[in-house]
């Protein structure tokens, strides 16, 4: 057989129910139907219920099928999965709603996640498979979702979307960046200089890779090699991203900060980062207390103190963040100041300040 | 393949319970029948235990002839745990809006638990299908057995990544063009650019349908494409007097939270004034059908954005304010605006400087120039502040 | 006699009015009393009015007297000028009011600038004494100001406060970074090096003075000096205030810049920064036309389309800087986009964005 | 003095004429008697002739044992125009709130108008009253005579500038601190910082009553003190249902306004969730009488703004988020405060480096260490969007 390459993926009309083929783009309105569960007509009166079930991204085959075999039993052989990582069966039978949920449920999966809810959390490898992590993802992910599933599948109500993300280390892969919640992986030392670094890294590209300049060559031992400035080192890791002998990880230091107010839809607000909350909490697997704990009690504030449809950050820059800082209890410190870059337009440069 | 050794996970034992599915049940269901996945599980519990990764990077691994897809992965406790000595991924181009028949999934499934460790990610933050962990001497077959499925590997390291995209039009009133099939295009348009690495650094592209921006495309994206429309919003006086009615305080909820003030309620009607509507989508978020998108529909396209690495993280900035992408002059016109953009920064472009990164280097202003753009208001969030301009004109009179 | 230092200035209740002895502190509430005057009530119901009358701010002493004489017949001997160099004369007596702006306005004083209305343009000295200057201060300030008299005086009616400022050079002594509408004198040409620039002046400093490192050492003839990077240079004369012997005038190439949108208050919106509305206007003298003619547009654009009491930052934000370059008809060009350090904040980094 | 040469003007000329009083017949008045200012008339029509100006720097003057408040002029036609051949200004320290008596002011024009060119700024950008243009041979009798008369010269070159402040409680029902007082406690309490320069650059101080900052303090002060209150907006019902019934739309023109949306009016009553008010002043500007600023009143103090140059421009930015200023204590405080970041400022700054830029350039966390302030949210619009800490604690551990 000739290997075939650069064929892309299959296009994905092969892959839209029929129901979608015939109304795809005539699509009038959505409504809720119940917690996870919502309903697209279109203008032909056709209507397409989905089930959205939680998911923990890491799946075996095993249940993979297991979801395949509800497709086919419910949904005409067509599932799909969300940009946050759900699963979602697509069915125009609505009498199909209640035994697919009862069969997720059975499994294990959940149902919710849509409208105002706080949906999956969007993550990245951890110890389960990346180099750079600070923190496992899926264990903390797992942790914090068990603790807040009753605002997954409705049983609470919440004020609106919220969505938190969580990343390994400063990388950022995923949008923890712009997350109403964000649970970041941090290295808090200087990365070691491993004795062989020059033979497995160019040392100008080392040096280059620093973006706070804390990294020069060296000579030990009439060997060439770097050192690093610790005082300018803010443990970003480029450097081991670099080069694999500048390792950051201790088992010690290393830990999880939590990010709040960010978010990327256009409605309302505009896109905002997510900004720091908590400096540093301990990596404490299996189940990560602290975190779970923390997290909780922001969602609490936000839970209470936000109006209808508004967002983490819209909601502090409400409330201020002086009060966001007293109802969390954290202690406002040096790290929350901004030195960075744009440092200079992070500073209260007005006198509008909430002032109780 | 057959069952691996077994180890005592009583750390990982405790994430298998709770109410939200568990993935150290699923690593277990993967260890019934794969040594790999059973060892994952061991040096998993081992950093449990001491707080600490142990993965390491190695030397590049793929399938002949492409540069990405494949992340080689090789654990430090190589001699503890042989089987996940080396561990790597492959990334796999998902379809379109992540929609499939349980038959290609199941296709999938085979391949994988034949060649890996019958692990995945559905998906991988970027969007791809992620195959977690597998053998060098195992990417040519998954490959091929992929191919022939209809599959192709996705983008990894310096190269476009797999392009990913909002369920759009279908399963969304509010799409204003066609993400799903931009999205198709621009992946078969760049097969080469996806497969072979050529790039100062990674290159991503994301589609939204609509400003609510489903895929996190203006935060995640080097290129995101978000719908948006042009002319009036689509309104309905009864639905929302409907809304009102239901209990919806349209003045204190929505009106008084439009971000420029546009519209007007005197308790029975609702008046936009659509020329200062900066289409958010919000009061059309809070009143389905009433309110909708208008007709002359198209997107805007945006560059840049990206995670901390190196310089910090941006969000993507307008580049093109409005674009049909209906018809084939548009598509032309993204097409060739993305190979001059790829032309600059390839040129000019450092290592490890996202697009991003380099046009705010050689100045915004000039990257237009580079690559054949007018500037537009429509480009800033406000005209600059500072007194600091470069004159060309007056050094060249 | 001995010689007093540090005396420090006056204390400032030696020139307080005995009206505003008593009642320091205890003001109640103030109105308009016709364009121009104000009255403030005070809590024992006393009444304080205020005919704020135009000032060119250069005064002689000659005119200085004048408003002594209208102070004593009308005041009781007081009067004060205001932080946008405006002369106040203060007084009791209501009937007082009208005669005194009679006498104004015979001297060439229009009153004006009270509440909804046009301000005098704060600005400083231009070509009368300074050698920094790129255009001249007074001779624009009377330009500009004789062309929009009416909106000072309140003939014409302006929906809210506007505040014109000018500056003669980048340093922009006066609040050209602050202001809704801002005119600034600007070089074009970088500085000349004049053959003596090693006796005048240090070079390290005059190296160190530059923030684009436009300036290198050098040598010329055998003698120290420096060179500059032409395309480096963004004329902010820096280097000019440290040393003198970098000239930076040019009569072809020098003149003004205008500037929208800048606010100092907190009432609303925060304080913004004046951004670029047209890159360059020659220098015209006498009447700088251009000048009058881009300020008159811009301040009829936010006359029309302002809602009260909106300033022009705020509205421009709700009507979009693209509807703002369109209504004023002036070109958007590379020169409008930020290049300097906070760049990446200046962009449009959302899909908010105003499409008609 | 006798009247100097006369120069034919016409360019000026066409200054004269219009509605807006015209400088031209300023120079023209102080040119009947002083020759330096009808030289200044025939060196300004050549630079309106040309479109260059022709002053140039030159020795630094002043008076004895002073170090500021002269700035010294020359004219690079001295040759033509020898009465403007040195033309150096005077500032003199303005009485807080520029209130003057007549008295005073014709005692000020007497000695000007025998020692200088008879033309002034009332006043100069800072506030000082300038008097415009001396040889170097008057500045010590001018001196003389002005301190007999009660003034005392103002700041420049790298010192404390003269403070200035609006004049607050004596004009305005809106003052939450006495910023007259102030501003002279201040004056006085500095006059050795204000005449003798020993900073890396100047320092400025402005003190507005409220928000609505009437003389620009948080754009161009180093220090900028601004009155607030800490308790709820005073507010009378009645006269805000006249405001209402005399047409004020208050829904759209004030509530949704208010930057925080703290506001709602039901057609009725107004009201205020004074909890997230952030005294904006603007509910308060806009019904003067219905409503007040609280109570329990005082001030912010921020530092830090100034014009472009070197860095480019900034705003202050909170430092202190209430103070009373009314008690010793908290005055002695300030004065404290204010020692230490000179401190600080004099020992690490760099030359033409203000204070802001300072701080920025060191981190304002370590600024804040190093003065002695704790850090507290109220200081910043928003915690750090970058990952980029320096975790200090780590490191001694
Ligand atoms: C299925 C999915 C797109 C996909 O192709 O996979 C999707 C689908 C819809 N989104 Fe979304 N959004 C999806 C991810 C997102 C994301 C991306 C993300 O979370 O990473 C965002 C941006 C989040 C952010 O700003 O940080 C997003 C911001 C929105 C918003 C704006 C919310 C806001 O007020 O800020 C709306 C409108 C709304 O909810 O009122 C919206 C509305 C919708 C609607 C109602 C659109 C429609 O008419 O079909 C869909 C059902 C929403 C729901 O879940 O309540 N969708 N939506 C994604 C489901 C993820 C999940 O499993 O939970
Ligand atoms: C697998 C994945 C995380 C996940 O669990 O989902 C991932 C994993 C890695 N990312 Fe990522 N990134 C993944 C999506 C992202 C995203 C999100 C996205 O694409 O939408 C981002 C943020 C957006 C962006 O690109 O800026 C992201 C930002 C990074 C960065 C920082 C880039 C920057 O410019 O700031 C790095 C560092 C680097 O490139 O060296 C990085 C590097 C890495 C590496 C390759 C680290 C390394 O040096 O080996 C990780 C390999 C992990 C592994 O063991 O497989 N990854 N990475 C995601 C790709 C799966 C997929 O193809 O679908
Ligand atoms: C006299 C003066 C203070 C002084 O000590 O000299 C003063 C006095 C008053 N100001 Fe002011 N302001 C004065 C300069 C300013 C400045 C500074 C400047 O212009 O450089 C500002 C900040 C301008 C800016 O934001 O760029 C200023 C922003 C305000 C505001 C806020 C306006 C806004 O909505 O942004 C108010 C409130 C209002 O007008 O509703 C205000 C209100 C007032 C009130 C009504 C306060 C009162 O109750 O007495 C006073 C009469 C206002 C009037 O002129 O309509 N004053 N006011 C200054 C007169 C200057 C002049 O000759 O025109
Ligand atoms: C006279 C005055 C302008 C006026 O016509 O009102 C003035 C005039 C000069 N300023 Fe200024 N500045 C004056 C207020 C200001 C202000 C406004 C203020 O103080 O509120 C500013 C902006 C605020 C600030 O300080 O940042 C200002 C920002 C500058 C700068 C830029 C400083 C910066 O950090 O960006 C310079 C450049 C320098 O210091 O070398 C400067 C330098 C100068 C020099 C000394 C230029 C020089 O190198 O000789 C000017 C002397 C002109 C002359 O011939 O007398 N002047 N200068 C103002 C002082 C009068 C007074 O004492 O009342
Ligand atoms: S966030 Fe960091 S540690 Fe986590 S997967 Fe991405 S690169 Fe790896
Ligand atoms: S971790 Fe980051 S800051 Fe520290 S040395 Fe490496 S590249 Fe530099
Ligand atoms: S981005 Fe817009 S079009 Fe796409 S799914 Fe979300 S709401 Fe629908
Ligand atoms: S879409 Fe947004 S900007 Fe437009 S009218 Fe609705 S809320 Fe206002
Ligand atoms: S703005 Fe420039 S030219 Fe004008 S007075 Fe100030 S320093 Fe001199
Ligand atoms: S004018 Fe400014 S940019 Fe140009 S050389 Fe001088 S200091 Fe540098
Ligand atoms: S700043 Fe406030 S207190 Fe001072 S004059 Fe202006 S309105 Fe009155
Ligand atoms: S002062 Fe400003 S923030 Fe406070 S209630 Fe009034 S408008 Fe709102």
């Amino acid at each position: 057989m000739e290997r075939r390459t650069d064929i892309g993926p299959p296009h994905y009309t092969k892959f839209l129910p029929p129901v979608i083929q015939k109304n795809y783009g005539k699509w009038k309105y959505h409504e809720g139907v119940r917690p996870g569960v919502m309903v697209h007509v279109a203008e032909s009166g056709d209507k397409l219920y989905t089930i959205r079930a939680a998911s923990p991204r890491l799946l075996s085959v095993q249940k993979i099928r297991q979801y395949c075999d509800l497709a086919d039993k419910y949904c005409d052989g067509y599932l799909r999965f969300t940009s946050r990582n759900n699963v979602e069966f697509l069915t125009t039978k609505e009498e199909n709603i209640e035994p697919l949920i009862a069969e997720l449920e059975a499994l294990g999966h959940p149902v919710g996640g849509v409208g105002r809810s706080i949906s999956n959390i969007v993550h990245t490898q951890g110890w389960v498979h990346c180099h750079s992590a600070a923190t496992d993802a899926s264990g903390i992910v797992k942790s914090v979702m068990d603790d807040l599933i009753d605002y997954f599948t409705g049983k609470k109500e919440v004020p609106g979307k919220l969505r938190i993300a969580l990343a390994c280390c400063l990388n950022m892969c995923g949008a923890v960046h712009c997350s109403d919640i964000a649970i970041l992986g941090i290295h808090r030392r200087p990365p070691k200089v491993m004795a062989n670094l020059s033979q497995m890294c160019e040392i100008p590209n080392v040096v280059a890779a620093c973006p706070t300049a804390a990294i020069r060559p060296a000579k030990v031992d009439g060997k060439d090699t770097v050192e690093i400035i610790e005082e300018q080192c803010m443990y970003c890791a480029n450097c081991f991203s670099v080069c694999p002998a500048l390792p950051m990880a201790d088992a010690e230091l290393d830990g999880v900060s939590i990010w709040v107010g960010g978010k990327v839809s256009n409605a309302r607000s505009q896109p905002m980062f997510s900004k720091l909350a908590v400096p540093y909490l301990p990596n404490n697997p299996p189940r990560w207390p602290e975190v779970v704990q923390t997290v909780r009690k922001i969602v609490e504030i936000w839970v209470e103190h936000a109006e209808p449809d508004e967002r983490m950050g819209e909601m502090i820059q409400r409330i201020g963040w002086p009060r966001f800082f007293r109802l969390a209890g954290i202690q406002f410190s040096k790290e929350h100041i901004d030195d960075y870059r744009y440092a200079a337009l992070s500073l209260k440069r007005t006198a509008q300040l909430h002032q109780s | 393949m057959a069952e691996g050794k077994k180890y005592e996970t009583p750390k990982l034992d405790e994430l298998e319970k709770g109410a939200w599915p568990s993935f150290v049940k699923e690593i277990k269901a993967a260890a019934q029948k794969s040594p790999m996945a059973a060892a994952l599980l061991g040096q998993l519990e081992q950093s449990y235990n001491e707080k600490i990764g142990h993965w390491k990077h190695g030397g590049i691994v793929g399938v002949v002839g492409y540069g990405g897809g494949v992340i080689g992965r090789y654990s430090d406790l190589g001699d503890k745990y042989p089987e996940v000595a080396h561990f790597h991924t492959i990334r796999i181009n998902h379809p379109a809006g992540w929609f499939y028949t349980t038959e290609a999934l199941r296709g999938l499934c085979d391949i994988w638990e034949e060649h890996g460790s019958g692990l995945t990610n559905m998906h991988g933050s970027t969007g791809d299908i992620i195959f977690l962990g597998t053998t060098t001497d195992q990417l040519e077959k998954v490959f091929s057995k992929l191919t022939a499925l209809g599959f192709d590997l996705g983008g990894s390291g310096s190269d476009v990544r797999t392009p990913s995209c909002c369920n759009g039009m279908a399963r969304c009133e509010w799409a204003c063009y066609d993400t799903m099939k931009v999205c198709y295009n621009l992946t078969m348009a760049f097969q080469d650019e996806i497969h072979r690495p050529a790039f100062p650094y990674k290159f991503k592209m994301k589609m939204a349908g609509c400003p609510n921006d489903c895929v996190a495309a203006i935060a995640r994206a080097d290129l995101s494409i978000i719908g948006t429309w042009k002319d009036e919003i689509q309104q309905d006086d009864e639905l929302i007097k409907k809304f009102a009615d239901e209990g919806l305080d349209i003045q204190r909820q929505i009106v008084s939270r439009c971000p420029t003030r546009c519209m007007d309620w005197d308790g029975k009607k609702l008046t936009i004034n659509n020329e200062n509507c900066v289409k958010c989508m919000f009061c059309i978020n809070s009143m389905p059908r009433a309110l909708a998108p208008g007709k002359e529909r198209g997107a805007m396209v945006l560059l840049g954005a990206k995670a901390p690495i190196v310089q910090g993280a941006q969000l993507s900035s307008v580049l093109i304010p409005f674009i049909d992408l209906e018809d084939e002059e548009s598509w032309n016109d993204l097409k060739q605006l993305l190979e001059n953009i790829w032309e600059v920064w390839c040129e000019e472009g450092k290592n490890r400087e996202r697009v991003g990164e380099f046009a705010l280097r050689v100045g915004f202003g000039n990257f237009l120039e580079a690559i054949g753009l007018e500037p537009t208001p429509e480009m800033v969030a406000y005209p600059r502040d500072n007194p600091y301009v470069f004159y060309q004109t007056a050094k060249k009179e």
